[in-house]
């Protein structure tokens, strides 16, 4: 199928997500209160901040791929918490499979998805199960994948994607964290939903 | 708990000025306030020692740059780690041709971007170690004392590998020191009151009146139990168990002890608080090679104390004893 | 606000037993305990320098009991007067054959017991001279000076006496080196949380959440106004205003500036403060000698601030500068 | 008029008040908390515990003037307070005026009143008017001599006394404080009763 994105749209997209990130501050923070140091929330906010001032003041310059790797590197300037850094890399490992690009096929899309998860998991060093945003993205990353190889639409992907997220965050929920600051907290961590699976879930929400 | 600051956003930048203004004559930074350093770096010819983490824990982290200890600091905002570009930056700057040493806390965020700046300081012929702090023996039993988180145990490995440092060793010997000095270093923590990070306006967490977080860490990440507030003699003898248990010394060993204040709890507790700690190892004829008593590793104004215990041998004894002179840390 | 303590009545005791642990090297006691000396006094053949207050206020007030600066310290308990017999203790224990100067806070049961004091040392045919602390700005308008009650500066007063005597100075001369120290010095301080005396259990005062006491003493005792709680800046220049007025320091004066915290106030705020100071003098054309940032003369676990300022010519410099060593004061 | 005052009942009167003050420690703190630091009921707490193990332990000997002194000692040791140092210089003062006495004429306890009274104003430097204890101790002490004087029974020089210190520390409420820690709180010590005033009430009708 012929469907693209153009580099308008991934400019946009990313600036959603800041957006989205400056307005969920409070409730991001209030998560991370409750079983880590609750700093998530203003992590996200100073680095939807710059990615939203990135978006407007850099041009993409015909490189999708670099203009995403300086994206990250603005990210990790921002606010570098675990999850800042994850973001950050994130976000420079995926324009790095897309080097060079002005456009994006939906089978980029899937490859940058799944070049982030395996960044995260990389430097992160984070199980599948430890309760992390792992457990949210390696899902949401495998679900966009298939969904693009079976021929669905972008949107169908994302919501696909989106929905595989969701899932990933309910079903550790009832787990202990088992990494970074959650772990400190030992049991106390059990039924409750953890910060970085549903920051995820709010920055997928802001672009399917 | 009420704050002077003026916007929260400006907390940490503005007190980095002050403390430049302030110590001007023993700090420095490079373009980035956020990247302090020694005033006199790089020193050449010495392995240079870095550091980083959160702001929130005066003197930890920054509080101990200088003299006999270490040459630079990356600084984040409250409770957050710096970025991976500022500990570049610091790495550049205090590089004195021997190679630089980083440790810091076993904390996600400084993980992760210490690692990444090590990386990136391997493209600059910049040779780095990196040493983890896991001193906090609240945070995970035994078997799994790699998830363990650095506390105050840290100043002790800074006291002891910037003093080898200081004295001409390389840069495997300086971070040996640092293993060394953790490896015999264990902490254990108890809070009474949560603190407010300036951006949040709000406690880190809720604890009733009557009661006390056993093995809290100094982000105010809940610790063990919690439990209801006990005397002074009973929580250092938690506290003390729990570290001896793990550290397990012998009779006629000597140790460096520090009962060490998360920042509301006033002196004259800690040292009724060494005061128990003192006599419980004299019980065990167990020597005390010297005491810190204060504010080395704080939580804002949490209220709450940690005991720190080094086993000490004749090198690392020579290295704690060693003179350092930092803003906040004079030793002669 | 929750206390780590064992009984009430052995608050102060079991401090002093763990300060005398804690610094063996130090610090020594007459055969009460509650009268701390220099570990090697008598210093023959030095003027003797003695203080002495209620605790609850450390460093103040023996934890300025040490090389060049005080010899002993008779001590309260929290924030009562020490006896004047536990003062006259302290007093034949520290002179080294010229005599004794008496530097403490201008506070009515401190006043009446060393002035008893005094008189009993004459007997002893030990001489005493008496200079009284009296810097807070907030306490007393400038008719009125004579009123003030003593705070923070005292450090300063002790830092320089203690200079004077360890050169060699005769006992008119250490006591006219407090007086000329304080004679340059102001303090004003802002309190935003009471504290809690362990024997009376609640707070001295209470305050509400957005409000701030300007002028507060550090005791608890109520200053000059009760606001809301404003910026740093705000607070502090409403500090530096009521202390310059007072002070009337001139463009090209130097100062030796101490930004103090009063217990639960983290020194990340204290650098804010100092920050805008520093500005405010930078403005007016004033330099700064040196600057002290920290806790120098607290209020067990209070929040809050104080700004002292000392107008330094070449001799206070000079005894400024000079070195000292104490279990909480180290400057080389 | 032959009344007398024995030994036994000076040791009796003193426990008494030590017994008092011990009982009276939260309302007299309480009342220093208003404008003071708030130690006044603790220190004299201390020094009605130390008066009565003193009273206990501490036989006369013939010498009620050298008895009282010592007293004072002990009372100085136990806490040093401004009220409290003033205490014991009123003990050391009044037994001064009575020494080798083993027991005391009505005449004895007036000039001992007046003696405690002048130490007091030496040691404290406070004028009338200030708002200080003085300014109920000194009617008391006139008061009670003029009552004596008038060839009144002791137990009525006694009321006269109570009743002109109650009389001094109303007279003074409305008034500022002008010296020691409350003259630091100002205007706002106008209408309150002064600490120390209170406190002398209370030791008198603990024994008149
Ligand atoms: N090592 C890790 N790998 C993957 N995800 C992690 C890791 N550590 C933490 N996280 C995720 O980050 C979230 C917390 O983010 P953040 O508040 O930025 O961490 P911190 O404050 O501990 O640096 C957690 O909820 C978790 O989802
Ligand atoms: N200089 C003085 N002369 C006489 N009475 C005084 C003097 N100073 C204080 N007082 C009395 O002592 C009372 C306070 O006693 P206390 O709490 O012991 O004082 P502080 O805590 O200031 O040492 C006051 O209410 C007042 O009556
Ligand atoms: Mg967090
Ligand atoms: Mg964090
Ligand atoms: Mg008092
Ligand atoms: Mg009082």
């Amino acid at each position: 199928m012929g469907e693209t994105v153009s580099s308008e749209a991934i400019v946009a997209g990313v600036r959603k997500v800041g957006v989205t990130l400056v307005a969920q501050e409070e409730y991001l923070t209030s998560l991370d209160q409750q079983m880590g140091d609750g700093d998530l929330g203003i992590t996200l906010s100073k680095i939807g901040g710059a990615l939203v001032e990135f978006a407007d003041s850099t041009p993409v310059d015909g490189d999708l791929g670099k203009w995403l790797g300086k994206a990250g590197m603005a990210a990790n300037k921002a606010g570098s918490s675990s999850f800042g850094t994850l973001l950050a890399t994130a976000l420079m490992r995926g324009g790095k499979v897309v080097s060079g690009k002005s456009e994006l096929t939906p089978e980029d899309l899937a490859a940058m998805f799944a070049a982030a998860d395996a960044g995260v998991q990389e430097r992160g060093k984070a199980q599948l199960g430890d309760k992390t945003v792992v457990d949210a993205l390696h899902p949401a990353a495998e679900a966009f994948a298939a969904a693009i190889s079976a021929g669905e639409s972008l949107a169908a992907a994302g919501q696909a994607a989106l929905a595989a997220a969701r899932a990933g965050r309910d079903r550790v929920t009832p787990l202990r964290s088992k990494i970074g600051r959650a772990s400190w907290v030992g049991e106390r961590t059990e039924g409750k939903v953890d910060a970085g699976c549903e920051a995820l879930v709010v920055m997928l929400e802001a672009v399917v | 708990m009420k704050k002077i600051l003026n916007q929260p956003a400006d907390f940490v930048p503005e007190m980095l000025d002050g403390l430049i203004k302030a110590h001007p004559d023993q700090l420095a930074y490079t373009e980035d306030i956020h990247c302090i350093v020694r005033a006199d770096s790089p020193v050449q010819g010495k392995v240079a020692l870095a550091t980083g983490g959160g702001s929130g824990h005066l003197p930890v982290f920054l509080g101990y740059v200088g003299k006999g200890m270490l040459d630079g600091c990356a600084v984040g905002d409250v409770f957050a780690s710096p970025s991976a570009d500022q500990m570049l930056a610091v790495t550049k700057r205090i590089d004195g041709g021997k190679g630089v040493v980083y440790i810091y806390g076993n904390y996600g965020g400084d993980v992760m971007n210490f690692d990444m700046a090590a990386e990136m300081a391997s493209f600059d012929d910049i040779e780095v170690k990196t040493v983890l702090v896991k001193d906090d023996v609240a945070s995970a039993p035994p078997a799994e004392a790699g998830r363990r988180r650095g506390v105050a145990g840290m100043v002790f490995a800074f006291k002891c590998a910037g003093a080898k440092a200081d004295q001409g060793g390389s840069i495997d010997e300086v971070a040996a020191a640092a293993e060394k000095a953790l490896a015999n270093t264990r902490t254990m923590g108890v809070a009474l009151s949560p603190c407010t990070v300036p951006r949040a306006g709000k406690p880190t967490f809720t604890i009733g009146e009557d009661e006390m977080e056993i093995g809290m860490g100094i982000h105010g990440e809940p610790g063990m139990k919690r439990e209801k507030l006990q005397t002074a003699d009973e929580i250092t003898e938690r506290m003390m168990d729990a570290i001896l248990a793990d550290l397990q010394p012998n009779p006629g060993d000597s140790l460096a002890v520090m009962v060490n204040g998360l920042g509301a709890t006033p002196p004259e507790e800690l040292y009724i608080i060494y005061r128990k700690a003192h006599d419980l190892l004299a019980q065990r004829g167990i020597g005390v090679h010297r005491a810190y008593v204060g504010e080395y590793a704080t939580s804002m104004e949490m209220a709450g104390a940690s005991i720190t215990l080094m086993k000490v041998d004749p090198e690392l004894a020579a290295l704690l004893d060693y003179p350092a002179q930092t803003p906040f840390f004079i030793q002669l």
